[in-house]
């Protein structure tokens, strides 16, 4: 029993952190936002570099997984920086592709991020469905290949989330693919994502209430403030226990417990972030944008509330 | 016993049969002239347009402005019968009101401070929607400390020479004139004093407006650049030095009875228990529907004990402020739960709640953070020592 | 359409307030929890010379009402006081018992003060079943004066309510009569109390922490708690127009939106009242405890908290 | 790339097959041992006693303080058997610990500052319930700011005279002993120098103990009232002078890792879905049991990961307040939700959950109120400006 990341783990998390912040990812944000793909895609290979997507993936398919700890770790810091993309999905995809002859076609593309992946969401929208080269849909005889081109995109709240109906049309894969342990991983994967955008609000905001002046003090030295970010801090710090010992133990109602609780955490940071910025952060020019409207977004992505909550009484904990 | 032989008297919610008639004049009419569909986003060029189209359309037939005097274009409506027809207008579902700022903020100003030629020349294009103000307050370094302001306003030759940067300017983006306080005198002992308040012309010589995309994009506000704008004597509301008590007066309106009418919120909370039955009645929102609704109806009587007791000859004071701090929680919680309800679509920038739900984010911030709300109804209603905070 | 109190209303709450100050209300209390009731019986006498209980009681039968909103007036104050006994079940008596021949018989000692009544609460107990004269069960073959000895004392946290089990055995009173308008009236009661409560756990909270000094200044001066406090007159004052609203309209629905609304903001009070005024707010022998375990006690008497937001969702407001 | 090609090895919730059979050998002592009916109330005389009774039970198989030496009666069982065991205590539903003021604050503190002789002296009889300490921190004028302390040690010949007064000393209605801070030299230039940590008997000449009613009426603390009580330099902890550096390391503890273990609150989160369900598993508090269970679970994971920090050699620093919120408002939230299920009958005292909501109610208050937690998280792990509150 030991409760720590190690230095591999610690090493894996700087250096996304170094790569991300020198890569000018929010330009990536506002292109993607825009449908521009380029700067993204760039940003995405550089991930796959690193090997996070090929932590959702065997060695033998060119991947070095499976590590769903470390892959909590990457996606900690994809959220802290805002990386747009279909990335809860992609590892979604190398989930429900796991087995052969679908591994073998499938996985090493997505290991080495030549292909992006998104899933169609049960009876709603796939994310960036325009931007991903492998669109699979759950369809009730199977999971399908979408090949008909994606429906017109419509805007999420966070700009930088752009969803699309899919079209079962296309090939069956595979008449029955582990949506449940998929969905366990991308649940995951969506928890440390909003993990990575508390922290990264909480930052930013505290950054700002240490410069910005009202009333002739910092704003930061208001105790309504400080307790309102003391309160965002506790919410993070105890939401991360929750997700590393979720992706130790992969058990369903865990990863719900984690991905409810780091996703409230990132919500309620987010409200206050927002609070505190005042009107410059109400708006969309400056970057604590990105990372607001993405804590709405991902709240309710891949499980609300609700059926997180039914899972642990379901299941326990 | 003292006062309870009899009925109550006093205690009345039943509205007299001459408001009941109001209100069934301004039902019909509205069932007659709302939109079928609604219309475009307020904050986009097309909206504005079509809101403003609504507002002369509203104005023809003397609704646009209910309670003010006839000759500018009202019905000289009292308190409770504005209440009335804002009940009536949400109710009805129509849209939201271009006009807001110059009908809320300036036109009070105007019927407390400006002249009669002030009011004459400046209310009746307002009441059709021909001339939509835009609010200056803020500026970069004064948001909430609103005394901070720098902007001046040098004198010249008949009038004033504007110059300095304004910002949050709300709808100056497609808006035709804007009001705001000037620093007239930086020498003032104190900060307080010194400024004057001011209606300018956004198209004037000087006048750069840089519209601001708010959190989903549409320029909802703007940043207002201005060198050397001329303002005419004329312009200018009360003496000039005075700015600050004169737009004191005007926030604690803001904040106050006529900024978010009970209607809103008792027309937002129907909806929300619509969208609640037909999501099926789930179990997890049901409290939050319930409360809504609740809370949406305590809006309202407040607002009618408030709204009697300014005709029992009160002045509302400090309780303003917790008025703030309840409607914008309130609008918040509407639209989360609602957003909740619609589950992985309530993340839909196109879907009915979520424009409201990004206006109603920003309803803790504006007008007076609730921060600050709250220190004035600790220090004003109850006493508590003032400074630290 | 004037929503305020008149004249005569505010006369009377400041009648019951000056008596009540004068009359040393928390040592009436205190003999009460002990089942000493001498006091407290001197006081009830006292209230119904204001007239109090008259308010749900008929002229011809002695009363002078009904008056729902001087009858709230009137629970607002008696609330803010702490009054001890079971008030709004002798109101609750006041509208079982209002059809003739009972109301021949019962009103007249009830408005009066002569008679004190209790209720027992569906499946539940009866408050200070060991004081009332006039012990009440609705029963399934109607509703019965029980003249069986009542059950042992059982505390609540609230210890001047002393909750016994009754017996139905005794006389059946009627077969039928009107429980869900004295359960309308109860509450209205039961919410009124509840606010003066509150009001009164504001007050004493206020004085406490502008004199109390920590770190060399006064308590009050923290924003946390002011802002605290602040929050808490926030939800009183609008728990009172709700409250004579319902009274007004007499609607089920309205009154229990009431009743709801005012025990929350009085029980968000106490907590506020207990936590700002630390340890000696804990004690049992500092008066803050007499409001700070009613208004539990309160929150959940004559309607839970969800059963009055499912009268709202049913019958609408 | 970095540190991925291979097995997570250090991220491990498994315990070692010793820890495990440490769990199974205590879960077995518990089945056997645990009293079927619970004990009468910890805070009435009654209770007190049969508290104390069932301390020695444990001492007597060496289960009342596992984390010590063996040579005081422990099991030297580290952090992690420690944690282990008490989630093992309160799933077996085992009765409230009356030795807890010894154990998890004065023992820790002998044990950081204490000398051998006090050690041998004090530890023992703690361990068996034979002697029960209270605290003695807070005064009348300092609550949650202890360094205002008044009540003074003079010197005298070989020891000190107490004189002054305590006050909501827990458990002091009849425990044996007690230790707190006094002030040893007023001139101290300031007011947190000059305090002496002493340990003195309830017994004492000198010694008058006020029992304190709780809300519920139970004495469960005590005005002390000290008068020229004697104490031999034996029971002084540390150097005299030195007081207020050993108690903040004490009060470190008391929010931290020791004084609310995850297994109580586990434990209570368990019997909270039990009532839940048998209650009819109502809809109305589904989110809040569902909530309990999960923060029972992440402050276990949370107290694990800071176990784990300080068994890799880190010390626990000012994150022990986020503790200390989490834990205080869970508690809270627990048997609210309790309570709430119980319906009309959640005001009866002589429910299972009222004496711990009762206690639940002081968590935001004592060990440093909430509100001075947060203080300490902002200044001191977000950096936020010191000195405004």
């Amino acid at each position: 029993m030991l409760f720590l990341l190690d230095a591999g783990q610690r090493a894996l998390a700087d250096t996304l952190h170094a790569m991300l912040s020198a890569a000018d990812t929010p330009a990536a944000v506002r292109d993607w936002s825009r449908g521009d793909h380029t700067r993204g895609r760039a940003l995405w290979s550089r991930i796959a570099e690193v090997g996070v997507f090929g932590l959702a993936v065997p060695e033998e398919y060119g991947g070095a997984g499976p590590h769903p700890v470390e892959l909590a770790v990457a996606f900690v810091e994809l959220g802290r920086h805002a990386v747009p993309g279909p990335l809860a999905e992609t590892v979604a995809a190398a989930v429900l592709l796991a087995e052969p002859p679908l591994a073998e076609r499938f996985l090493p593309g997505l290991a080495a991020g030549t292909d992006m992946a998104t899933v169609a969401a049960p009876g709603g929208c796939a994310l960036d469905g325009d931007a991903a080269s492998l669109r699979l849909v759950p369809a009730p005889d199977g999971l399908c290949l979408s090949t008909a081109a994606p429906g017109p995109v419509r805007r999420s709240l966070d700009p930088a989330r752009r969803l699309t109906a899919l079209s079962p049309a296309g090939e069956l894969l595979t008449p029955d693919a582990p949506y449940d342990r998929a969905l366990t991983w991308t649940r995951l994967a969506t928890a440390a994502q909003a993990l990575g955008v508390g922290l990264a609000l909480l930052d930013r905001t505290v950054t700002y209430v240490r410069q910005r002046t009202q009333f002739g003090v910092p704003v930061g030295s208001f105790q309504a403030v400080k307790h309102r970010l003391a309160d965002a801090k506790t919410a993070l710090e105890f939401a991360r226990p929750l997700l590393f010992g979720a992706a130790v133990s992969l058990r369903p109602a865990e990863v719900a417990a984690a991905k409810l609780t780091a996703c409230e955490a990132a919500y309620r940071t987010a409200r206050t972030a927002l609070h505190l910025h005042g009107a410059i952060g109400y708006t969309a020019e400056y970057d604590l944008s990105l990372w607001l409207s993405k804590a709405r977004a991902l709240r309710s992505a891949w499980g609300t509330p609700e059926e997180c909550r039914d899972l642990v009484l379901t299941d326990g904990l | 016993m003292g006062g309870t032989g009899r009925k109550a008297a006093i205690v009345d919610l039943t509205h007299s049969p001459a408001d009941e008639e109001f209100r069934a004049a301004a039902r019909s009419w509205l069932a007659a002239h709302v939109p079928r569909t609604p219309l475009p986003s307020l904050e986009t060029e097309e909206g504005f347009a079509a809101h403003r189209a609504w507002e002369a359309e509203l104005a023809a037939d003397r609704w646009s402005v209910v309670s003010w005097p006839e000759r500018f274009g009202g019905r000289d409506a009292g308190l409770l019968r504005w209440l009335v027809f804002e009940e009536e207008y949400w109710a009805a579902g129509a849209p939201g009101r271009v006009g807001q700022n110059g009908v809320s903020l300036l036109a009070p100003t105007l019927f407390a401070y400006g002249t009669e030629e002030q009011r004459a020349r400046v209310l009746p294009p307002m009441a059709t929607g021909e001339v939509v103000w835009a609010q200056a307050w803020s500026e970069p370094e004064a948001g909430s400390d609103l005394a901070a302001l720098t902007s001046r306003a040098v004198r010249a030759d008949g009038g004033w020479r504007l110059r300095g940067q304004k910002t949050w300017s709300s709808r100056a983006a497609f808006a035709d004139r804007a009001f705001g306080l000037f620093r007239s005198d930086p020498d003032a002992p104190r900060r307080h004093e010194g400024l004057t308040y001011l209606m300018f012309d956004l198209r004037a010589p000087g006048v750069t407006v840089r519209p601001i995309g708010r959190l989903d994009g549409k320029p909802a506000f703007a940043e207002l650049f201005l060198d050397e704008v001329f303002v005419p004597d004329e312009d200018v509301i009360g003496a000039p030095g005075q700015g600050w008590r004169i737009a004191m007066s005007t926030a604690g309106d803001e904040r106050g009875l006529t900024l978010r009418s009970p209607g809103r919120f008792l027309a937002s909370a129907a909806r929300l228990r619509e969208l609640w039955r037909a999501r099926g009645a789930p179990e997890h929102a049901r409290a939050r529907v319930a409360d809504a609704l609740i809370a949406a109806r305590a809006y309202q009587l407040f607002t009618y004990a408030a709204a009697s007791r300014v005709l029992d000859g009160a002045r509302l004071g400090p309780e303003s402020s917790m008025n703030k701090v309840f409607w914008s929680e309130l609008d918040l919680a509407l639209h989360e739960t609602a957003l909740d309800l619609l589950g992985a679509d309530g993340e839909l920038a196109d879907g009915a709640w979520s424009e409201g739900y990004v206006f109603s984010l920003a309803g803790p911030v504006y007008a007076g953070t609730n921060e600050i709300q709250r220190d004035i109804v600790a220090e004003r209603l109850l006493g508590l020592p003032k400074g630290r905070r």
